[in-house]
């Protein structure tokens, strides 16, 4: 069974949710669903013995910032053994609900990307048992890979106190550098 | 267990191989090469230094200002700028690589519609001080000659300037006709070259037809030998 | 006195015929400790040496080549830069203990040389329990493990210390155990008495009736000088550097000389327990009588470092064990395969 | 009356990195001990974060492939042909078949590579010093190979959107194919050193069990799942490149430890030394770039497609390109390849213009740390270290 077949099969379970079925360039399929019922979906698909997507290969998060409506989506790779088929579940975050049902339960290595999601973008896994900024420093002010973050800026004051931390440092200690010639 | 796991159990069969290894290993030559002392033959088309190909007939380089490298620089370590004379015609006024900031892809090579950049395969030029390594066009310039001085055989050419295997048909003409650049035969011997350099620094936009690289520092040393 | 060589020429230097007094018999003492540190301390530095060489040349590598013709004088070197090295504390509460401890260290290490005989006229100190001395002095030196990492205030050391300490209890049985072998052979815990009792027979060394007692003594030896494959204390990949994560300059190499001198120690122990000290073997004098030329100073030294470099040869070819299968291999592979050696040797011994 | 009271014990905090010998660069994982014992492993990641996502949706693909190669820079080869190979989806560009066998066999050859790094630090976290410099021997004739092949060692930037950025010559062949002739007899040595030595054995045999379901589902992928018995190889799977075109087989584990994963990576080496081999003997002719692939002077503007950057028209050779409106605003692509450490996934989305809108990187090893909490619990510390050589991770890759 190939992606497409798969995409018609979840179509078929979940009318209301499926939003979207389109294919690109012969083998990648992209469901576009609801959030709401994610969690259904994803156990639906990991579970019903003609699917079989046991293989969670990535979970990520897009920022269509004035392009599309609504602005997020959380993207699920998944793909299945016997199957031998990727296929791609989008499910839509709006701007103003940033929130989504965490896969943790169906998949216990979604730990990590939920929360990369979550530190890139600021989508909310509700049901993650740790949802912490990952990459970024703790105290981290804003989402980096969100569009209308910039890609570099003078900050000033409001730069990160890590960052300033350092910078202190090294003119403090800048006494004690050995000048070369 | 069979009989021979058991033998190799007690009388430690794994370790005596493991030790036998060692010992035949212990009079093997070693692989190491002792470093300042032992220098490794660059392998061609190793992407090091950054140079300008110094061109024989101006004897300068043979930047044409199009500014590709720059554009495609990943990690945007060129800068050029271009200057107008009072003819109106444009000039290489400025043209530095942050050879600190470089991540050698080799980009600016290939990409160069003239072949007048090269990383050649110098690969040690660590410094002291950051200053040495920026590198100005007359550092660029004497790297190229550095190469040449030391570069074994008479013709010298990069492989990524017009790589094999690759339909050359749409590259541009200059790019699709470059022979292998003779370093012994015309270009003058780098000792003379390095006498010429502070010339072509104190003036190095000033003549629009400069004169042949041989002839310059011949001319200089004749006055050098008449003022003596 | 005795026959030692120290001791007898410097009575004759200054002249004393008969019983030397106490002042002149100190003396003497001195000068007999002053030589064997000098001599034993070269020898530790150019064991690094060796050490380096031996290893590289096994990993295809050259080993210290910079300083001097084939960097023989690296050793030298590495000591004035240790020297000169700024002595760093942690920020701990037990200063005092941490610059006691490498000394401690090095303290019971050097100690245990004294009960060495070299050869049967060189020696510090003949003492009639000779091993029983060592093996109180190698216990000793656990105690300064223990400290540096108790006091350096990092969890790194103090795990370091804490399997220092588990791996010195467990192995001192073993290592106690195997030698009783050899006490019953020799009926003596002398050292000298014991190399005698080895050249009575036509072997000359002990390794060959005693081997599974021999093979107990290596691996105990191994693990109570903590060389690899039992360097758990300063096992470099778990715990950084072990109880001398904290240490550095002087304080860092008189660690380093510990465990050097600990290696000699050990290696001197087997060789005059197992190997037949200075003497070769009758069956191998008898064969060619020339072999009776070589002073004994010279197969002490031979033996000792061929000791030394299976150390080195060990440490190039074995991965570390882990901790439970360490103690495991301790008490339940070492210490009944002693008892089984006291056993059969006590049986052979009583019948012959 | 004397009152029995527990002694009162605490778990001892142990941070072991970000610098510590084996925890491979900039790992942190926070131990809590019981004794030698781990209770909780907490990993901390982000100190080599390089917002690479972020960068690569403002730079042009070909500019992007720059920094893929800084994923894994063990192999920076696989990462880049990766990259290439969903640029190319994305962008309906068609690669030459020698390029593709080109590819194959570079990544086969960085796969040794990788492999070997492993190896060594695998082996010596465990503490066979010897192994390290013996696989380093060897590397580095991998790294002269490349250094011939494209001029750089580490980080190669060879693959190029549409086939391989300059064709191998004859001597490059002969010299690899010594190598393939060399290379067995080199894995021999490693193993003699470690591969039935009991140490070894008891450090890696039934350490860091690994079921094949709870595999899957923490995400892990090459030779770290397929040391679980599972058969997932996304070459076999889903073939990229030249792989239809060679024979391998996939080794398999079964006791799914870390011994098993071990042998399943050395077994990798010979059937990469095998494809290899196949590659060099099918080698067909022929470009190996294709001509109307973008070039490297793409600009970020709206892609015109199927037409390369025009030249610089020195001598009008170059055709105008016929002008061909951008295709969807929007398409998307996830392509996996199977790198060294596992399955690396580009998820990409385009918006038509010469920047990738999206530039997702799924890369192997920041699963595969993910899954560290979970395997060392109640392992001791010494075992920690073998689970992180185990699974071979690479921070750069891992923090992008």
């Amino acid at each position: 069974m190939g992606p497409k077949e798969a995409a018609e099969v979840l179509r078929k379970s979940f009318e209301s949710e499926v939003r979207e079925i389109s294919e690109f360039n012969a083998g990648q399929v992209s469901v576009t669903v609801a959030k709401e019922k994610i969690r259904e979906i994803m156990r639906f698909l990991h579970d019903a013995p003609e699917l079989q997507f046991h293989f969670l290969s990535d979970i990520c998060g897009a920022d269509y910032m004035g392009k599309k409506e609504p602005r997020y989506e959380v993207v699920y790779n998944i793909f299945s053994m016997p199957n031998k088929a990727y296929l791609t579940i989008k499910a839509q975050v709006p701007e103003d609900d940033l929130a989504i049902d965490s896969v943790m339960d169906i998949w216990v290595g979604a730990d990590w990307r939920e929360r990369e999601c979550y530190d890139m973008y600021g989508i909310k896994f509700s049901g993650h048992s740790d949802l912490r900024r990952l990459l970024m420093p703790d105290d981290w002010d804003g989402f980096p890979l969100r569009k209308d973050y910039p890609l570099q800026a003078d900050l000033g004051d409001r730069e990160w106190k890590g960052y300033i931390d350092v910078i202190e440092t090294y003119k403090r200690n800048k006494v004690y550098e050995v000048h070369s010639r | 267990m069979t009989l021979q796991q058991f033998v190799n159990r007690v009388f430690l069969i794994d370790i005596i191989k493991g030790m036998a290894l060692t010992l035949k290993m212990m009079f093997r030559h070693a692989v190491t090469r002792q470093y300042p002392d032992e220098v490794r033959d660059p392998i061609p088309s190793f992407r090091g230094r950054h140079a300008f190909v110094r061109d024989q007939k101006t004897g300068k380089e043979k930047c044409i200002m199009c500014m590709k490298c720059s554009q495609i620089c990943p990690s945007q370590c060129i800068h050029i700028e271009k200057g107008k004379r009072e003819d109106g015609k444009m000039y290489l006024a400025k043209f530095e690589i942050e050879s600190l900031r470089c991540i050698f892809c080799g980009y600016c090579v290939e990409v160069c519609p003239v072949c007048a950049l090269d990383l050649t395969e110098e690969h040690r030029y660590s410094s002291y001080t950051r200053e040495e390594c920026l590198f100005t066009r007359e550092r660029l310039l004497s790297n190229w000659d550095s190469l040449a001085a030391k570069w074994k055989e008479d013709t010298y050419f990069n492989k990524f300037w017009r790589p094999d295997g690759i339909d050359s048909s749409k590259m541009p003409k200059a790019k699709r006709e470059l022979a292998p650049i003779p370093l012994r035969v015309a270009a003058a011997p780098p000792a003379e070259i390095a006498t010429a350099k502070p010339a072509a620094e104190a003036k190095p936009e000033e003549t629009a037809q400069p004169a042949p690289p041989a002839e310059k520092p011949a001319a200089e040393e004749k006055g050098k030998e008449t003022a003596q | 006195m005795d026959t030692n060589i120290i001791y007898n020429g410097f009575y004759k230097l200054i002249g004393i015929t008969g019983e030397p007094g106490v002042l002149a018999m100190t003396v003497a003492i001195l000068i007999g400790i002053v030589v064997v540190l000098a001599v034993v301390l070269l020898h530790v530095a150019y064991a690094t040496y060796f050490e380096r060489k031996v290893i590289g040349h096994m990993q295809l590598r050259l080993g210290p080549m910079r300083v001097g013709p084939h960097g023989l004088l690296q050793p030298i070197a590495d000591g004035l830069k240790l020297f000169f090295k700024e002595d760093i504390f942690p920020a701990t509460d037990f200063k005092t203990v941490f610059r006691l401890a490498p000394i401690y260290t090095l303290f019971a290490a050097l100690s245990s040389l004294a009960a060495i005989p070299f050869v049967s006229t060189f020696y510090i100190a003949n003492i009639n329990v000779g091993i029983l001395y060592i093996f109180a002095i190698s216990a000793v030196s656990t105690y300064g493990i223990i400290m540096a990492g108790w006091a350096s205030k990092s969890k790194y050391a103090f795990l370091g210390g804490l399997r220092s300490a588990a791996q010195l209890i467990s192995y001192e049985v073993a290592m106690g155990l195997s030698l009783v072998g050899v006490m019953i052979m020799a009926g003596s815990l002398n050292f000298i008495e014991i190399v005698e009792a080895q050249q009575t027979h036509w072997y000359g060394m002990y390794l060959i009736p005693q081997f599974l007692g021999f093979f107990v003594f290596a691996i105990a030896a191994f693990a109570e000088t903590n060389r690899v494959p039992f360097d758990l204390p300063e096992a470099e990949s778990e715990l950084v550097a072990g109880y001398f994560a904290e240490y550095s300059g002087m304080r860092f190499s008189l660690f380093f000389l510990g465990e050097y001198v600990a290696m000699i120690v050990m290696s001197s122990m087997s060789v005059l327990c197992f190997f037949g000290g200075w003497t070769l073997p009758p069956f191998l004098t008898n064969a060619i009588p020339a072999l009776n030329m070589i002073p004994g100073i010279f197969i002490f030294i031979g033996k000792v470092y061929f000791h030394i470099f299976v150390f080195y040869w060990i440490r190039a070819t074995l991965p570390r064990y882990r901790y439970d299968y360490l103690m495991r291999l301790g008490w339940k592979v070492l210490i009944p395969l002693a008892l089984v050696n006291i056993v059969i040797t006590s049986v052979i011994k009583y019948l012959a | 009356m004397i009152v029995e009271k527990e002694l009162s014990t605490k778990y001892l905090t142990v941070s072991m990195g970000p610098q510590h010998p084996a925890t491979h660069g900039v790992l942190r994982l926070v131990l809590e001990l019981d004794g030698e014992t781990v209770v909780k492993c907490t990993p901390d990641i982000g100190y080599l974060h390089r917002g690479m996502e972020k960068l690569g949706e403002n730079k042009t693909y070909p500019v992007d492939m720059t920094l893929t190669s800084r994923l894994d820079y063990c192999s920076a080869v696989a990462n880049e042909i990766g990259f290439c190979i969903a640029a190319e989806k994305l962008l309906g560009v068609e690669v030459p078949e020698r390029a593709k066998f080109i590819r194959t066999m570079t990544s086969e050859m960085v796969r040794i590579a990788s492999h070997i790094i492993w190896i060594a630090a695998h082996a010596i976290d465990i503490g066979a010093m010897t192994v390290f410099l013996y696989s380093m021997r060897d590397r580095e004739m991998i790294l002269d190979l490349f250094e011939m092949l494209c001029g750089a060692r580490l980080l190669h930037i060879y693959p190029r959107i549409g086939g391989v950025r300059c064709d191998v010559d004859q001597k490059f062949l002969d010299q690899l194919w010594d190598f393939t002739e060399k290379f067995p007899k080199l894995i021999e040595e490693y193993e003699t050193l470690i591969d039935q030595n009991r140490i070894w054995w008891q450090r890696t045999k039934n350490i860091g069990i690994v079921s094949a379901e709870d595999a899957i589902a923490l995400g892990l992928t090459g030779p770290t799942l397929r040391g679980s018995g599972v058969p997932y190889d996304i070459r076999k799977v889903a073939p990229y490149d030249a792989y239809d075109k060679v024979e391998f087989d996939v080794p398999l584990g079964k006791n799914c430890d870390v011994y098993d994963r071990y042998r399943c990576r050395m077994e990798e080496f010979r059937q990469s030394n095998r494809i290899i081999r196949q590659c060099i003997e099918k080698l067909p002719g022929g470009l190996v770039l294709n001509p109307d692939a973008p070039g490297l002077d793409m600009m970020p503007g709206p892609l015109k497609k199927a037409a390369p950057a025009p030249a610089p028209a020195a001598d009008g050779t170059a055709a105008p390109a016929p002008k061909v409106e951008a295709g969807p605003a929007f398409t998307e692509i996830y392509s996996a390849t199977e790198v060294p450490k596992g399955e690396l996934g580009y998820y990409m989305v385009s918006d038509g213009t010469g920047r990738p809108y999206r530039m997702r990187v799924r890369t192997p090893s920041f699963v595969h740390i993910s899954a560290l909490q979970r395997l060392c619990v109640g392992v001791l510390v010494a075992d920690v270290i073998a689970l992180i050589g185990t699974i071979d991770i690479v921070l750069g890759e891992c923090d992008r």
